[in-house]
């Protein structure tokens, strides 16, 4: 402790000295909401800019244009996949070597996988191995491996689904499918990830230093297989406070300010001479949504759940709240995904809704509450309160019920929940990451929708074993008008353009496909 | 008795009757920053009891076509980025700093006086396991204390009053009980036992009057400090919840729009610190008039 | 001195066992599993009943105390769900950013603090007073949320003189230490001030000057020793409570401390680190108060002989 | 240069005012008197009759800008002090006149040690180094009669009894062998047997250093035993002046005869229980009754007495009275007061 | 003679200061150390002592207000040191005490009336109008108009509260009252009329006084009997012209000689002083604890400590070598 105060004093006179912005090593500084605990992945299930950076996987989603990806070759230079579409053949990369100097192997894809399904890891993302055959009982604690993990040779791994699932490259892609090396992640244990000294991966940038709640610095893998990264090193700020980051990015402490953490100062920067030329942006993959629980009244009653799509003018809260920087969307598939369309519009109608109210037994209104956890972003108490106002007139008495996110994540599981927003972005490009997630037997329960829909069920399940792509996206556009405008399970919001303000000296800055605000670094370049 | 009844010839007849209440008002009102606190209060007290008669605007109106307008006449100070006039929400938030500067304070006050009484007056085992209690309360950092209530119980405006009056009543109860083991040694608290009186007569009529004046001091400080709690907690998202209007939440919302409309963020910080200030105005009045050994 | 101390220890130990129960329950019967917000999205209902049973959450709650309570003894105050790591660490870790800034802060109250509260209790009801009483009072009487925000404002992004937020050296912390010791000032000065006013009321003080000593040398020599005692006593505690309470200040300029810490887990529902940092903080205000009641004892002949006669 | 009348002090005309809230208090009025040299003064009176602030008002140490002190004349063997700049008194304090408290327990810093205490006049008024005014001190101890002077130096005052604390202050006073004393009832919170000891003390100083001592009491028993001159004192003036012989013998003030009666004599023998007393209480300062302001109280009152502020009368050589009694005829008609 | 009204045998009353749970035991003060004493009716017994003498404390046991540590109180034969709180509470009637400090003997927060009507509601003395009948006649009786009834006891000076604590102690009519330092407070002429009141009301309502004090002059004036008191002890007790008149007890004699004299002719009179200081309560020496200041102490007073011996004719002593013998 008392070493760390002399460093603490040490680093205030050195930073006097530093906080020169004469750079002279291509640094780029940007920022994190939060810290992002730990850059094993399969430990997280929202900070992927680590695991982004400091990783690779077998194969991984390059963006082409906004809004669009491809799935390109990465650790693994090729693979095939047998004509049942059980069997995945990857054949690995050769001499990629992991940070510590340890040469990449098919054992260690086939050990990753497995120490995310080994009970004891406590991994999350559990569910892109879903499919692989073995997986549930390695889960459960009834198998010592994974049956369909096999490594064939140094270089080869073949993993062998239990049921065909058109969607397992796309999510070979996701930052859940990350290469570990498994001598050291063995020996690092529980602490894998949690510091430079215990990370250690194949990705363009290290891990150098890690401050709890305050930064992370990654530096460039001068040995990474596609060459050393332009980027020198990487500063990650954990700020958390928007105001305080739009104060850090004008005084020229951060190069990339990202809208999606501070939407309100959207309009400034549009509107600022100086920024709006170096707003970079991109369709976002993800949709803002109401969920609506279908086994409590008054939402069993579908007239309800449709006066409740009407009654919301979606529109002004897309102009008003988030600068019209997005579109409106009316599916289950936001724009940009695989098999999307445009989908039967939803009226905007206070009128007819009243009309379906009085219909369905509730002529003076009636009252319906939205939760909302108190330590999330204000957009979604904004949305809220938007709402809340606009449902009035058409007879919702909407009352807010605040929680903590523990209870909401408890009360949801438990079914008691009325409604909700919240927005889903694509984990991978494929239909399935929104229609599965959502409206299958398992999820509909979890995500208290309760739409208990036999024919969407089976059709979620047959889709993901299809292989003819035409059809299969066909099926899933039928399943969407059917949620949305027969079943009137969910009310889709609006899919948002995802930008970022940089500064002038960032140079080859790439919205990524999926809208996320974590991407790779790689090919970025800051140059004066 | 000749004698001694003699002396009434050169008493006067009456004496001017002089009550306590009176003499405090005397030396209240000769503080003029008092006075000017209290002046506010009232003033506050009022526009909050009449928001809605006073304010011609909807606190929880949704106008998205009037967001973050500058101050106009329409609206003195502007509107947020719902278009809901700052000022109507800032008045409808004195309704619940006032609320919450008061009633945890009186919830707090009942318990700490009646555990100091308790305490002081009895002694030995009672007084140890008060005390300890009192001593682990005290302990707890106020802020924490109070976030782990909310944590537990959930953030809602019942809630802070059991927070605030949790993390209150301890240090009441102390001072209570400084004051009662001084009163207890008191010849009138002995003059009163050795009467006969028993002693839940004596902790309610000889105790509890004479710490009146510096439980009316404690409760008026006790309230700025209860309105700044409340703020910080609803600041850091753990206090009210929207779309309810309480000042430190008010400049939590508005800090997102600092550079757009400042006033929405440093008005109703305006309001906690005018409002924080004018009780801590009336509690040194108070303290000054009722109880000058309380000084700090 | 050293008897005292001890029983003085030994007095705080019923406190602090008070202290973890009460914590404990209240963090342990509330309602939302841990796991499931840890799961989020992902959470299937037989991982979470396995994670649950790896980490005896299932256990009793009075056998989950004592295991916590003997673990706590030997320095371990458990795991945080959220970020895997050890709390005891996370805490050492943060503390000394937290004493920095603390010490920093308890600095600015002090050298503010009791000038303020001497020159106005000496030029009493002048110019002088009113305006560093006012200054105090409206020190007392901000939020600190609010005068932190200003202070950004006017002095980072207005005046650009300092940065805004982080916290990378000497620079970063003038403004958090200003807003934070500026509201303790007050208390100091307030306090210094009432003290030497209530001194130069004693007996002793009118002796001095009927030994014609100089009005300076009255209030040097005589009073503010004595006036001192109270004050260097809150001192030791509000540098507790600034080391357990700048939460709010550690949040807003982004300063990775305790406090920072406890606003984390108690966002994220990390229990076992609320638990740990909310101990953490309560056994430095204890050590506070300890240190205050050894502070007043060294400083008071009155006390320190007495408690040499019980120690013999 | 020596005061031509052979006294140490001599007062004239002191008045002091307090300015409050509801209007100002004299709270002293037209106070004079001298102190021989050598020679142990009285002032003796109830509480509230201004005897304690007539000290104050002499050393200025009346508590400032509610009291106001004026005087025709204070003269302090030579030096003037009326007119004196608050300074220059400063310098006189400690030095040419001290004073002793009355509670020895708050009138001593409790957290300093006592010698300091005891020896700062030196350093104040003669710029001692601290082993002179340790060695000084030392001295005084030994004068004063504390036993085993050198273990007291360091002690602090609660190390202390009361008896040995008083000692201490009178070393304090005569420390740098002040030409007047004032000792402002100095054994009122001990207990008797210490209280002789104490006045037995300053009666064999007053012998060897020949200090004049002002000696300020409400206990005539110490009068008695004490004092060559005595002034009595009724709301805030001198009622009565005289030798002390004369006082006793011949109390010429009906407050001093009532006051004299109404002390239980323990040496004479029980005659009867009931006592002679003194009806009424003290006035109160700002509603002083008219005219004389014993009056209400006074079993001789006169018409004259009810309209006017009586004179001080000569009674016989260096014994006066402020009662219309004594007064002379002329006086009376005339209604011009001395 | 008249019956005894108040007996106390072999009183003591011990407790310990300082040190807490865990360094060591503390303390013992011996406040009172063994008294033993009657008090007849309608006698004026006082008790003489220097400030930590244990006179107050004394006063405070015999009326239960602090439980002894040992020995035992009779009221009229009664063991009142047996009975129960409520047997206690109901005999406060005809035991009561009048104390020292005008100031706060009276509860500022309370009017007179209800000052007054306190012990009579206590003890049910009747309805609201015949306490309040009660209260006026209490005023009367101290010499106070009863329109001063609604009035705040910081309204009135020293004198007049000490005669209201006096109407308080006798709301009741009781039968034995603790005068505990009654006059000390106040000034003489003051003393005197209160001392008047005490002795009008003694005759009026036969009542008994136990009258602690350390002014011997008021003994001297008001006591019928005296009993001196010495660090826990009663070392001498008698009437109280004979005590006055030849002090057997060395320490009585020092006392009565160190009290100024109101004549100033007698002051060139030979006077013994004591020398030294009074040990304390705390720390008592060996043997008679006089003996450390008694000019006459022989070997056998620094080892045994005396007792109090009967002298005949009412009078007791508790020296090995008492004075004029």
């Amino acid at each position: 402790m008392k070493n760390k105060m002399k460093l603490l004093l040490a680093s205030g006179l050195a930073s006097l000295v530093l906080m020169t912005p004469a750079l002279a090593e291509q640094m780029l500084r940007i920022s994190y909401p939060e810290d992002p605990k730990t850059a094993d992945v399969q430990k997280t299930s929202d900070a992927y800019m680590l695991p982004l950076n400091v990783f690779d996987r077998l194969i991984e989603a390059e963006t082409t244009s906004p809004g669009q990806s491809a799935l390109v070759p990465g650790l693994a230079e090729k693979w095939d996949v047998s004509a049942d579409g059980l069997v995945y053949t990857f054949h690995l990369r050769q001499g990629v070597l992991f940070h510590d100097g340890a040469e990449l192997t098919a054992d260690d894809v086939v050990y990753t996988f497995d120490r995310m399904l080994n009970p004891a890891t406590k991994a999350l993302g559990t569910d892109i191995l879903d499919f692989v055959a073995g997986a549930h009982e390695r889960l459960d604690g009834t198998a010592d491996s994974v049956a369909g993990l096999k490594a064939l040779d140094k270089y080869t791994v073949q993993i062998t689904l239990s049921q065909p699932y058109a969607a397992f490259l796309a999510l070979m892609a996701s930052p859940q499918a990350s290469i570990f090396n498994r001598a050291f992640t063995e020996a690092a244990g529980d602490q894998f990830g949690l510091s430079p000294e215990t990370t250690n991966g194949t990705g363009p940038f290290k891990l150098e230093s890690y401050e709890l709640n305050d930064s992370q610095r990654l530096v460039a893998n001068e040995s990474y297989f596609r060459g050393r990264p332009k980027l020198d090193s990487i500063l990650v700020r954990v700020v958390s406070d928007s105001e305080t980051l739009r104060l850090l990015f004008e005084t020229d402490e951060l190069d990339v300010f990202d809208l999606d953490y501070a939407v309100s100062q959207t309009p400034y920067f549009y509107g600022s001479d100086q920024w709006k030329d170096l707003i970079r942006t991109g369709p976002r993959v993800g949709m803002y949504y109401y969920h609506i629980n279908q086994a409590n009244k008054p939402f069993d009653d579908v007239r309800v759940r449709k006066a409740f799509q009407m009654a919301i003018n979606r529109q002004e809260i897309l102009d008003k709240n988030f600068y019209g920087k997005g579109v409106l969307e009316n599916g289950v598939m936001p724009r940009g995904l695989t098999c999307y369309e445009p989908a039967t519009p939803i009226e905007f109608n206070p009128a007819k809704a009243k009309e379906l109210l009085a219909e369905a037994g509730y002529p003076d209104g009636v009252e319906i509450k939205l939760a909302q956890v108190s330590s999330w972003s204000s957009k979604w108490s904004d949305m809220n309160q938007i709402i809340q106002a606009q449902a009035a007139e058409a007879g919702f008495k909407v009352s807010i019920d605040t929680m903590d996110e523990a209870a909401y994540f408890d009360k949801r599981k438990a079914g008691v929940i009325d409604n909700y927003t919240q927005s889903w972005s694509a984990d991978f490009n494929d239909p399935d990451n929104f229609f599965y997630t959502f409206f299958s037997k398992s999820g509909t329960a979890v995500r208290a929708f309760n739409n208990n829909d036999p024919v969407v069920f089976e059709a979620l399940d047959k889709a993901r074993g299809m292989s003819d792509a035409e059809a299969r996206c066909a099926l899933y556009r039928e399943m969407g008008e059917k949620i949305v405008q027969e079943d009137a399970a969910w009310v889709p919001m609006f899919s948002l353009d995802h930008s970022y303000v940089v500064q002038p000296r960032v140079k080859n800055f790439v919205v990524p496909w999926n809208g996320w605000s974590d991407m790779n670094y790689y090919k970025m370049e800051i140059a004066e | 008795m000749s004698q001694s009844a003699a002396v009434t010839n050169d008493l006067p007849e009456v004496i001017e009757e002089a009550s306590f209440l009176r003499d405090t008002m005397r030396g209240f009102r000769k503080n003029r920053m008092a006075m000017v606190g209290l002046v506010f209060v009232c003033l506050l007290v009022f526009l909050a009891i009449f928001a809605p008669i006073i304010s011609p605007h909807d606190p929880y109106r949704v106008a998205l076509d009037e967001q973050l307008l500058p101050a106009s006449t329409t609206y003195w100070l502007g509107t947020d980025n719902f278009g809901r006039d700052v000022l109507t929400r800032i008045l409808y938030g004195a309704r619940i700093s006032l609320v919450v500067g008061t009633v945890p304070s009186l919830i707090s006050l009942l318990i700490g006086t009646f555990m100091g009484i308790l305490s002081g007056y009895m002694g030995g085992k009672t007084d140890f396991v008060i005390m300890r209690l009192a001593d682990t309360m005290i302990a707890f950092p106020s802020l924490l204390l109070a976030m782990v209530v909310m944590y537990t119980l959930g953030a809602n405006l019942f809630n802070i009053f059991i927070a605030l009056a949790l993390v209150g009543w301890a240090g009441v109860a102390r001072v209570v009980r400084s004051q009662t083991l001084a009163l207890k040694e008191k010849e009138f608290i002995e003059a009163a036992r050795a009467n006969g009186t028993s002693r839940v007569r004596i902790m309610f009529s000889h105790i509890f009057p004479n710490v009146t004046p510096t439980l009316i001091v404690l409760f008026s400080l006790s309230i700025p400090e209860a309105i700044m709690w409340e703020s910080s907690l609803s600041f850091l998202g753990v206090g009210v919840q929207p779309p309810e209007a309480s000042w430190g939440l008010l400049v939590a919302k508005g800090k997102e729009y600092l550079f757009q409309a400042p006033l929405v963020a440093i008005m109703p910080g305006v309001a906690i610190l005018m409002t924080v200030l004018a009780f801590n105005f009336i509690g040194d009045g108070l303290r000054d008039a009722l109880d000058p050994s309380m000084k700090d | 001195m050293l008897m005292f101390t001890v029983r003085r220890i030994l007095v705080s130990i019923p406190v602090l066992i008070g202290i973890t129960a009460i914590l404990f329950v209240m963090l342990n019967v509330v309602p939302g599993d841990p796991i499931a917000l840890l799961m989020k999205e992902h959470a299937s209902p037989d991982v979470i009943e396995r994670v649950r049973a790896q980490m005896h959450l299932d256990d009793p709650l009075i056998t989950r105390y004592f295991r916590f309570l003997f673990a706590a003894l030997q320095g371990d105050l458990g795991t945080s769900i959220k970020l895997n790591r050890s709390v005891t660490t996370l805490i050492m870790n943060a503390f000394p950013n937290t004493l920095y800034l603390a010490g920093c802060a308890a600095l600015v109250s002090w050298v503010i603090g009791i000038p303020a509260g001497i020159l106005s209790a000496v030029r009493r009801d002048s110019f002088v007073d009113h305006f560093f009483m006012g200054f105090s009072l409206l020190g007392v009487s901000m939020p600190i949320f609010w005068s932190a925000l200003l202070m950004q404002y006017i002095f980072a992004v207005q005046l650009k003189w300092l940065p805004v937020a982080g916290f990378y050296g000497f620079e970063y912390v003038i403004l958090p230490a200003i807003v934070l010791g500026w509201s303790s000032a007050g208390v100091i000065a307030r306090l210094t001030r009432s003290s030497l006013l209530e001194v130069m009321r004693h007996d002793y003080i009118r002796t001095a000057r009927a030994k014609g000593a100089r009005e300076i040398s009255v209030i040097s020599r005589h009073a503010l020793k004595n006036a001192l005692i109270p004050v260097v006593t809150i001192m030791a505690i509000q540098v507790a409570s600034l080391l357990s309470g700048a939460v709010i200040t550690e949040a807003i300029f982004g300063i990775p401390g305790v406090g920072r810490i406890s606003i984390n887990a108690i966002q994220a529902r990390d229990m076992p680190l609320l638990q740990g940092s909310v101990l953490f903080a309560t056994v430095l205000v204890i050590l506070g108060n300890l240190v205050a009641d050894i502070l007043y004892s060294v400083l008071d002949p009155r006390i320190r002989s007495q408690m040499r006669k019980d120690a013999r | 240069m020596a005061n031509p009348s052979g006294n140490v002090l001599s007062v004239r005309e002191l008045r002091t005012e307090f300015r409050g809230g509801r209007g100002n208090v004299r709270v002293l009025d037209d106070i004079s008197f001298d102190v021989g040299r050598g020679r142990i003064v009285g002032l003796v009176g109830e509480s509230g009759s201004g005897k304690s602030m007539t000290a104050l008002s002499l050393m200025g140490l009346v508590p400032k800008p509610q009291g106001q002190v004026s005087a025709k004349s204070i003269n302090l063997d030579g030096i003037e002090l009326a007119s004196i700049s608050p300074d220059g008194l400063r310098q006189i304090r400690g030095r040419d006149m001290a004073m002793v408290f009355q509670e020895p327990m708050t009138s001593l810093n409790p957290v300093r040690k006592v010698w300091e205490q005891v020896g700062e006049p030196l350093r104040i008024h003669q710029g001692l180094g601290r082993r002179a005014i340790r060695d000084r001190v030392l001295e005084m101890f030994e004068l004063v009669g504390i036993p085993e002077p050198k273990a007291r130096l360091d002690a602090y005052p609660h190390q202390l009894s009361g008896g040995l604390r008083q000692r201490a202050m009178i070393a304090m006073g005569l420390i740098c062998e002040p030409k007047l004393l004032i000792a402002d009832e100095p054994t009122t919170a001990l207990d008797v047997t210490t209280q002789a000891q104490i006045l037995r003390l300053m009666q064999e100083l007053r012998d060897r250093v020949g200090t004049s001592i002002i000696m300020i009491t409400h206990d005539l028993g110490i009068i008695a035993e004490m004092c060559d001159e005595v002034n009595v004192m009724y709301a805030g003036q001198i009622v009565e002046q005289a030798n002390v012989f004369d006082l006793f013998e011949n109390p010429s003030h009906p407050y001093t005869r009532g006051l004299l009666a109404s002390i239980p004599k323990s040496t004479e023998s029980r005659i009867a229980r009931r006592m002679p007393s003194i009806p009424g209480m003290v006035p109160n300062l700002a509603r002083l009754p008219s005219g004389c302001r014993f009056r209400p109280r006074c079993t001789d009152a006169m018409a004259i007495c009810q309209t006017r502020e009586p004179a001080v009368t000569d009674l016989e050589k260096d014994h006066r009275a402020r009662c219309w009694l004594h007064a002379r005829q002329d006086a009376i008609s005339q209604g011009e007061p001395l | 003679m008249n019956e005894i009204v108040i007996s106390a045998r072999n009183l003591t009353k011990h407790y310990r200061v300082g040190g807490g749970t865990l360094a060591g035991q503390g303390k013992v003060v011996r406040a009172v150390d063994g008294v033993t004493l009657d008090i007849r009716e309608r006698e004026t017994f006082a008790l003489v002592g220097e400030s930590g003498c244990g006179k107050t404390t004394l006063g405070r046991i015999m009326l239960r207000l602090q439980e002894p540590s040992g020995g035992q109180i009779s009221y009229r034969g009664q063991d009142i040191t047996a009975l129960d709180d409520a047997g206690m509470r109901a005999l406060r009637k005809k035991l009561q005490i009048v104390f020292q400090d005008p100031y706060a003997s009276l509860n500022p927060r309370m009017r007179i009336e209800d000052i007054l009507a306190e012990p009579l509601r206590t003890h049910g003395y009747g309805s609201a109008e015949v306490i309040r009948d009660r209260c006026a006649e209490l005023l009367d009786m101290v010499g106070l108009r009863h329109t001063y009834l609604r009035n705040y006891p910081h309204q009135f000076s020293g004198g007049q509260r000490q005669r209201i604590g006096i109407a308080r102690a006798l709301a009741n009519k009781p039968d034995f009252v603790v005068c505990d330092e009654s006059v000390s407070a106040l000034d003489v002429s003051i003393q005197a009329q209160v001392l008047n009141l005490l002795s009008d009301l003694q005759d009026e309502l036969k009542l008994t006084y136990f009258f602690i004090t350390h002014d011997l002059s008021v003994v001297r004036q008001f006591a019928d009997r005296v009993g001196v008191m010495f660090l826990g002890r009663l070392v001498e007790v008698g009437r109280t012209e004979d005590i006055f008149a030849g002090p057997l007890h060395p320490y009585t004699m020092l006392l009565i000689s160190a009290v100024p004299r109101a004549d100033p002719r007698q002051r060139t009179r030979e006077r013994p002083l004591m020398t030294g200081e009074i040990p304390s309560p705390m720390n008592l020496p060996p043997g008679c604890r006089f003996h450390t200041r008694c000019p006459f102490a022989k070997d056998i007073c620094r080892t045994h400590d005396p007792d109090l011996q009967d002298m005949g004719q009412g009078r007791a002593v508790a020296c090995h070598f008492p004075l004029n013998s």
